[in-house]
This record gives C-alpha cells, structure tokens and sequence, in this order.
C-alpha cells in the first residue's frame, strides 16, 4: 500500500484536475462511500451525447480524489455511451499498482458516480434531487 | 522510554492473536479496541469446551449436559451482575450494546414517550445511542435534544436543567468512542432524576474500560458489548433497575420468554427472561463469563491506570509530531479520558494513514467512528483514532510513532 | 440389526462431543438435536481460528486483519444464499430464527397489517412463529385464523381457501418440531399467493434436514436458526425476497445499518445491511457457512435420506412397546414427517422417562416443546421427544428402546 | 434418578393423598412449572389459624405429583405459621434421595404453592383469583 502513493497520486490529490462545479450540467450523480465518508460529486457538461466539460467535488482520502482527479481527465471529450460502459481497469490503469481491497471501493467511488450520472442521463431517469 | 512490567508481559501471553505475525511479518499492534478488543485464550478455550463438552439447549433439558449448559448459561448472568454490581435479575442478555438501546426504545419508549417529550442526548453519542432514539422521536412526536460539548469534546452542562426541562429520558454514552471524553455521570444522573428522568447509559467503552458500579452511578439502563471487552462477538448485556425490567412490556416474542401460550393469547414470564426469546448465544454468554472473570482477576482499577498511563505517554509522543500538522482531537488530559485518541496529520487523509500503518502491522480505526453528526459539527471529515487496552504497551505506541513518521515521509511532510 | 455405514461413521468422529462418555461412564446418545444441534471439529475450529488469527471489526477497517474479518464474514453469507438458492443480498443475520420472525412481524407487519386483515398460521407452530404475530394482532387489531391439524397432526387443507380470504400474511412452520409433519408446502404457497398473501416460512426445523430452496418454494421471507444446523449458537439466517426486504423500514438502528447520520435525522442502508445494526455475530457467522459446507459435502439428500431410514426403524421399534401402552404421536409415515418422533410411555409422565433415560446417556426432550397451544388441544400435558440428525444410528435407536424397557420397569409396567 | 422412583413415590404418584377441591376454602394458590409445564394447585380449609383440611390438584410428573401428595401429609393440622416457614428439607425428608438438581424445581412446586397460598393468607394478600 506504501508504494501506492507515488508522486503523480499525491499530485492529483492535492491538486486536483477538474475540480469544482459547472455553470451549465446535464448530467450529475453524487454518491457517499459509506465505508469511509468519502463523497463525490460529478457534473458534466454535454454536446451532442459528448463530454464537452466535467468537474468533480467532494471530499476523502487520496485514493478517491486522485482516481476521480484523473478519471475526468480520461473522459472529457469522450463519448457519454462510452462513459456508461467504462469499466474498474480504466481506474486501474491511471492509478497503478499497489490498492489494497479493502481500499478499492474508495478507488472506484468516483468510477461508480460517473457511470451512473452517464447510465441515468442515457436511461432518463428521473432526477433524483 | 519502553517499559513493560512484568504483569502486563503476562497478559500479553495470554492473547495468541498478539503473538502472530502479519503477512508482512510484523508484529501486530493492534490499537483498535475501541471498535473490538482481542480475545484471552480463557475465553476461546471456554467456547471449545461448550461445544466440545456440553453443549445443549438450556432451561427445559433434563439430561446431564442440559443442565450444566443451563448452570454455566446462568451463573455467567450471576458473574456479569456482579461486575457491574447488579442484582442477577438485571441482567438481560442482547447481541451487542445496539440491540440494548433498541431494546429500550421500542420496549420502554413506545410504552413511556408521548408526543411534546424531550429525550435529551448528547453530541458526541454513537449512532447506536442516536438513530434509535430519532426513530422513537418520530413515531412519537417526541422532541430531540442534545447537551452540547465544546470545540475539544468537553461537555458543556451550563443549560443541563433547561435541557431537562420535560425530559423523559437522558441517554448518553458513558465515554466517547471518539474522542475518549468520560461524561461526569455524578453531576448527570442526580440531575436528571431530579427532573424526572429515565437515564440510559451507553456504556460500550467505559465498561470494558473503567470500574463501573451500576448502584453506585445510579442508572436507570446501562448497556454494554461483550466484544468490546475480551468476550466473543454476538453477546451483550442490557442492565435495568428490576422494577423498570417489570413494568416493560415484552418485545421479541417467542419460545423461553413465555409462561403460557395459547393460540388467542399468551402470559409471559418476569424479566430478564421476558426479553430474552428463542434460543441465546449459549455459548457466548458462558465464555462472557470467563472474560469478566478475567477483567476482575487483573483488576478493573488496574486496567484504568495502566490505559491512563499509556494515554498519557502517547499523547506525549504524539505531540512531537504537532509541529508537521498532527492535530489531536478530544481533551489533552488523560484523566478526562478513556484510552482513545483521535487525531490527524496535516493533509493526510485518515484512511490513507491507517493504510500506511497498517504495511507496518499497526492496526487503527480511520472513519467517522459511527458518530457522524459530530464529524460534521467539528467540521472532520474523518479521523484516525487509536485505542488501547489491557495488552498495549509503550512499545506499541512507539511504533505507532514510527508508522505516523513513515506516512509523514511518504506523503513528503 | 445394527448397521452403521462408513459414511455415518466418519460423520460421527467429526463430533468431539459424541467421543466424551457422560458422568455415568455411558456413551453419549443425542436424541435431541431438534432442540440444538451437535458440531462438528471444522465448525469448532472456525472459531478458534477467527479468534486466534483475524479478529477484528467488519466493514470499516482497512488493517489487514479487519479485512480478512470482513471478506470471510461476506463470503458466509454467500454460502448461505448458495445453501437455500437465494441471493446475497437476501440473506439477512440475525441471532435466531425468533428474531427472524419478530423482525419481519415488527418492519413489514406494522408496515403492511393493518385492522381487519387475516394472518393465517397453523395449529402446531412454534411459540416463535405464533406469539410475534399475536402481538402484531393485538397491536394491529388483525384476526388470527389457524390451518387445522388432525389427531395425528397432519394437515387439514380443505378449507384453505377460505381461510386465506383477506389474509395479508400466511406463517407457517416448514417441519413440526413436535410432531416432525411436513407441511405441504407447494400446496399452502401457491394458493396463499393467489389469495394475496405474503408467506413466511418458519424453516427452523426444515433447514437443518431437508434440501430447501426458497426460490423453487417461491417463499416470501424463509426463517432458519444455526444451532439447530452444526452452526454455533447466536447466529440465523432471515430470507427475504430482496424487492420485500427493499420495501421494508428499518428495524434496529445505530452502526452499520445506516448511511448518512445527521442529529435529526439518518438515510438508511440497502438491505441486509439495513437490517443487521451494531457489530455482528462475527465470528458466529463464519462458523455457520463452514456448517452450510459441511452439510453440503455430505448432502442435504442423503442427510433426507438417511433420517428417513433412522426414523422408520424408530416407529417400528417402538411400536413392540405399544401392547405394553407407550403412544406415539404424530403421523407413522416416516415420508410425511423430518425425524422427529413425539411419544409417552404409559403413565410415565415425560419428564420421568426422560429422566431415567437421561441415567443411560440418552438425551430425549420432554415438555411442551414450545407448542403449548397444540399439546392442549391434543389433550397431551407432555411428551418425550427424540429427534435425530445425521450422525445418529439405528444403534441410538436400541439405546432409546433399552431405555425405555429399564424405565418400564422402574414404574413396574 | 432411576433409584428415587421407589415404591411409595410411585403409589403417591399413582394414588395421590388429599387429591382434588375442597368445598369451602380458606386459603389457595396455583402456580405452574414454566420448564416443564407442570401445574399444581392447593386449596386449604383452616381453623383458627390451625390447617384443619387440604386438597391439591394439578398434573404432573411424578415428582411433581408424589412431593405434594407427600406434603399435605405432612401439613395437615399444622399452624399455617409453621406452614409458611416450611423449608426444601422438609420435602428432602418426605421425598428422599436420588433427585437430580434439573428436577429440584418440580419437588419443590407443591411447597412453592403451598407457602405462597400460607404466607399469602397471613398478609391479607388480595386474592388473585
Ligand atoms: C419450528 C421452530 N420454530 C422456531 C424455533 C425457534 O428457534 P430459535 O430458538 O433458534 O429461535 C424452533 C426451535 O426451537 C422451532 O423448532
Ligand atoms: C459508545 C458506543 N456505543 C455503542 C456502540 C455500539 O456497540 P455494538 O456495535 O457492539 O452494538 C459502540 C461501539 O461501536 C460504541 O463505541
């Protein structure tokens, strides 16, 4: 777990890309990692089934900011279908080696809340806020 | 300055999880007793003797093994009673602390609680000691109130009889989970009888922690997890005054709490069977027994000094970090606290410092500890919290220190 | 004749407790496993693996031992759903099938039942499964009806269909812990369904003896205890069709069940997570899914079977007592009950006969059985039950008879 | 245990003394063995304070049955002060060995009965009946 926490996580830790809320959102999801208390809110912006723009906030430990820090990096740009099916080795991918289990829900909170603001928008679902 | 006594390295033997390596190969310091304590050999023996030797169901067997699982069943309620210096028919055996206050809320509270009640609680209260009373607030229309605590955890009693005013019912937590904070029980209980009411103490960290004399403090409901205190997980104890046990209609129902069924209508039996339906935790309340009788053996004063002194030193150690952005929460004083300490490193998430620890096989609780409206009134988002018990040493919190100094390097403070 | 096939054999030497020769120098003769059930070594040593190598609490640690805890406790509950075909997800802990059916009668009853509706249960079920529905229909102002039994137990259906007008909830036992009947249950559900009626099965005693799926059953919320199936005590199993538990208000509160806290107010787990609150039966639950595998290597339908066979040979050998006036009860057909035989011996009232057979090593119940209501309708003050599981022989059967024949002649008979 | 079941215990059992209703009582009581079911009820005629009659009924095993058979023997012309400080030994003595504790609590249902009939008609106890 130690050789987790490289120069490039801590970065986007404490940097975080992306962060903060949208003027104009199409799609959000937010969800609570009810393990922890990590929170995660996703915002996107969209052009024609397209990310145009996203921003997360939120609040948790390096592991969930950093991989929602660099997951929307990955997906401005990307197609909102692709979105819905992006899957737990795209996270992996950025973060690199070294999550303990016990970690890998904070790993994919961010994953989770994006996938289901792109599975609600394609599906319509209603609102929930 | 490491120094373990001769007691304490006998103690330490007798807990076989604590002399077994991690899969790293460290040893394991294991400071999260606060959420579960480590189990003596006494104890793990008592249940492989159960199971081994005499296990039955108990009350209504005749045959041999029966009847010694029934004696050794109720001479454990005869040994928790007198831990708590309780008559043994106010010893109600539940799962955990949970079930205890649960049991109380819907028992107690839907027979005793009208709309325009005041329950007062306090801030820093487990959601175990929380959640049930909101539900009871809400099928009743009774009012929640909370008796605040300051930026450090220390109760603030100034407006306690405005507070009291119309109460009902005063449930607290003995000592925090959190921030380790004793809540002055002599200056709450006497006041709240004065007013009227009922007192329910949460006593999940203080009686595995503290000499607690449930006469002495005056309870009206104590509740408290095996588990938390050398026993195994799956048993509890709800303690109540006899004449508030009898006045409580049953809750669960079913076979063992009865005195005669019919298919139109039943009579059930005094309290604590009453409460008490289907089969128990036989085996569980049996080795309950063996670990209060161990608690008592070592010395329930004993154990208050020796988590008093660690808790001072840790604090001691701890602060060195300060400088680097350490921060501790909860009292600075030992003796305003149980042996828990919660605290953070700069911007270091709790959960990524409890990770690092954990490489380092130190095990310690990083969340919201279940208390989650105190998190958001501090405005923490999480902390780490180590705990102590009867096994800890300095040397545990000497490499507690050495892990934090690691996470502080990798985190490059 | 006395066979005892190698399979029953190598059954029998995982049980330390049937090796162990009873104060009276005598073999042990455990005719009582409807009451609680013996375990077996794998099942012993869960436990003192749990304490010894990996305890911790669940769900919020992320130190090693914390997680091995978690992922073995989860993975039990998988095996329990693998056990009975349900999901994960559907599989709710509890202490024992009693609070299984309190559960259900406290969240979904007062939730759904309301003044004027029928509950149907039947004449011979367990206090568990009669007196929690007693009190919802006190607390509901709901009708209680009952399916009939004949004077041997069995069912009587003709007039099921009536008896479910205006039923909101039929409960019924799978198996009779008195008398062993099976109750037809491809019959009682389907119709209960089409009557509108949501059905929870009492499994206590259906679970530990017979292959059970509750999805082929098509059975609402199915209710089993542990004890009574190799597993330690303190642990049960509530199954609940997962868009009904979905449905379903929260019943104990406080750590673990919830999602969000606030002072006023808390958002709720997902089901089972919403239903189980506080710290669990940790330990108890893994050794329940070591039980689940041990019964599944042996096989639910050889364990059928081979109690099948047991309990034939039971009726027929003590049917040569009948001319000397021992009654048995309940159906003679050993394909229409679980091996469960109730019976008296002359004017021997049960308690003695099983006292005097209690001097031999045979452990029989005797009492009520928890079935009050049924006993008095049958005219029966009490009987002597023996009831078998699959490390009994037929050679426990003739230390039973031989029993019987030493009591028979004590009361001169 | 098999050797408490000696002859007299059985004719007790099978012949209980003073079994039945009295026609006019003084004193009574009834309790039932919640373990075992067993039920015993005692009715008691007095005279000046002195036990002129007793009747018992209830159902049982013979334990139950052949200790309170015994016991009305014993308490027949007795002060019902003298009755209502009766202790376990008397019912050991008229018993005799061999009860194995399990079964402690059905010799000592009859007593229990009887005492609290006694000490219930010395108080002025409201009748429960
Ligand atoms: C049919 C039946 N239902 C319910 C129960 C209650 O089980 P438990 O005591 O484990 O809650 C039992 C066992 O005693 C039983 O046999
Ligand atoms: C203060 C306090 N109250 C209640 C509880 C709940 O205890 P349990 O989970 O054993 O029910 C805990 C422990 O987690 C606690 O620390």
């Amino acid at each position: 777990m130690d050789d987790f926490y490289r120069d490039y996580i801590l970065d986007h830790y404490r940097h975080p890309r992306n962060f903060g809320r949208l003027e104009r959102v199409d799609a959000h999801a937010e969800d609570i990692n009810p393990l922890c208390g990590d929170q995660i809110r996703m915002e996107l912006e969209l052009d024609d089934g397209v990310v145009k723009d996203i921003r997360f906030s939120g609040k948790g430990c390096a592991i969930s900011q950093a991989s929602a820090s660099m997951l929307t990096e990955r997906v401005k740009g990307m197609k909102l279908a692709d979105v819905a099916k992006l899957s737990k080795d795209a996270v992996l991918e950025d973060v690199g080696i070294g999550i303990s289990p016990t970690r890998m829900k904070c790993a994919m909170l961010g994953l989770r809340v994006l996938k289901s603001a792109a599975i609600g928008e394609l599906a319509g679902w209603p609102d929930e806020e | 300055m490491i120094t373990v006594d001769g007691k304490t390295e006998r103690i330490i033997a007798d807990f076989p999880i604590l002399a077994r390596p991690t899969s790293r190969g460290k040893r394991l310091v294991y400071l999260d007793s606060a959420a579960t304590s480590q189990k003596p050999r006494s104890v793990i023996q008592a249940l492989v003797d159960y199971y081994e030797q005499y296990n039955a169901n108990i009350h209504r067997g005749v045959y041999e093994i029966a009847a010694r699982a029934t004696d050794e069943y109720e001479h454990a309620r005869v040994k928790l009673a007198h831990f708590i210096g309780a008559e043994t028919n106010e010893i109600v055996w539940v799962r955990n602390t949970t079930e205890a206050v649960n049991l109380v809320a819907y028992s107690w509270g839907s027979a005793n609680v009208r709309a325009g009640d005041a329950i007062l609680l306090t801030e820093l209260e487990h959601h175990s000691d929380l959640v049930p009373w909101q539900l009871l607030a809400e099928r009743t229309g009774a009012e929640l109130r909370f008796i605040p605590v300051d930026d450090r955890g220390r109760f603030i009693l100034d407006d306690l009889d405005a507070l009291l005013d119309g109460c009902k019912l005063v449930a607290c937590a003995h000592v925090s989970n959190t921030l380790g904070t004793i809540l002055p029980l002599d200056i709450v209980i006497p006041r709240a009888h004065a007013a009227g009411a009922v007192v329910l103490v949460d006593g999940a960290q203080a009686a595995p922690h503290l000499p607690v004399d449930v006469k002495a403090l005056d309870a009206d409901f104590y509740t408290f997890s095996g588990h938390k205190m050398l026993a195994p997980t799956g048993i509890g104890v709800l303690y109540g005054k006899h004449a508030l046990l009898e006045a409580m209609p049953p809750f669960f129902s079913g076979g063992d709490m009865i005195r005669k069924v019919g298919y139109a209508s039943t009579t059930f039996a005094q309290p604590p069977r009453r409460f008490e339906a289907g089969t128990s935790n036989i085996a569980d309340a049996i080795a309950y027994g063996v670990a209060v009788e161990y608690l008592q053996e070592v010395g329930m004063d004993w154990v208050r000094e020796h988590e008093r002194g660690l808790t001072g030193y840790a604090l001691r150690r701890l602060a060195e970090f300060e400088p680097r952005g350490l921060a501790i929460y909860g009292p600075r004083d030992p003796a305003a606290i149980s042996g828990v300490i919660s605290f953070n490193l700069a911007d270091v998430h709790a959960h990524d410092l409890a990770s690092i620890l954990d490489t380092e096989g130190i095990c310690v609780r990083a969340g919201h500890h279940c208390t989650m409206p105190l998190m958001e009134k501090m405005g923490w988002s999480a902390t780490a919290r180590a705990s102590f018990y009867l096994y800890n040493t300095e040397a545990d919190v000497d490499v507690l220190c050495a892990g934090i100094e690691k996470a502080a390097r990798v985190f490059g403070i």
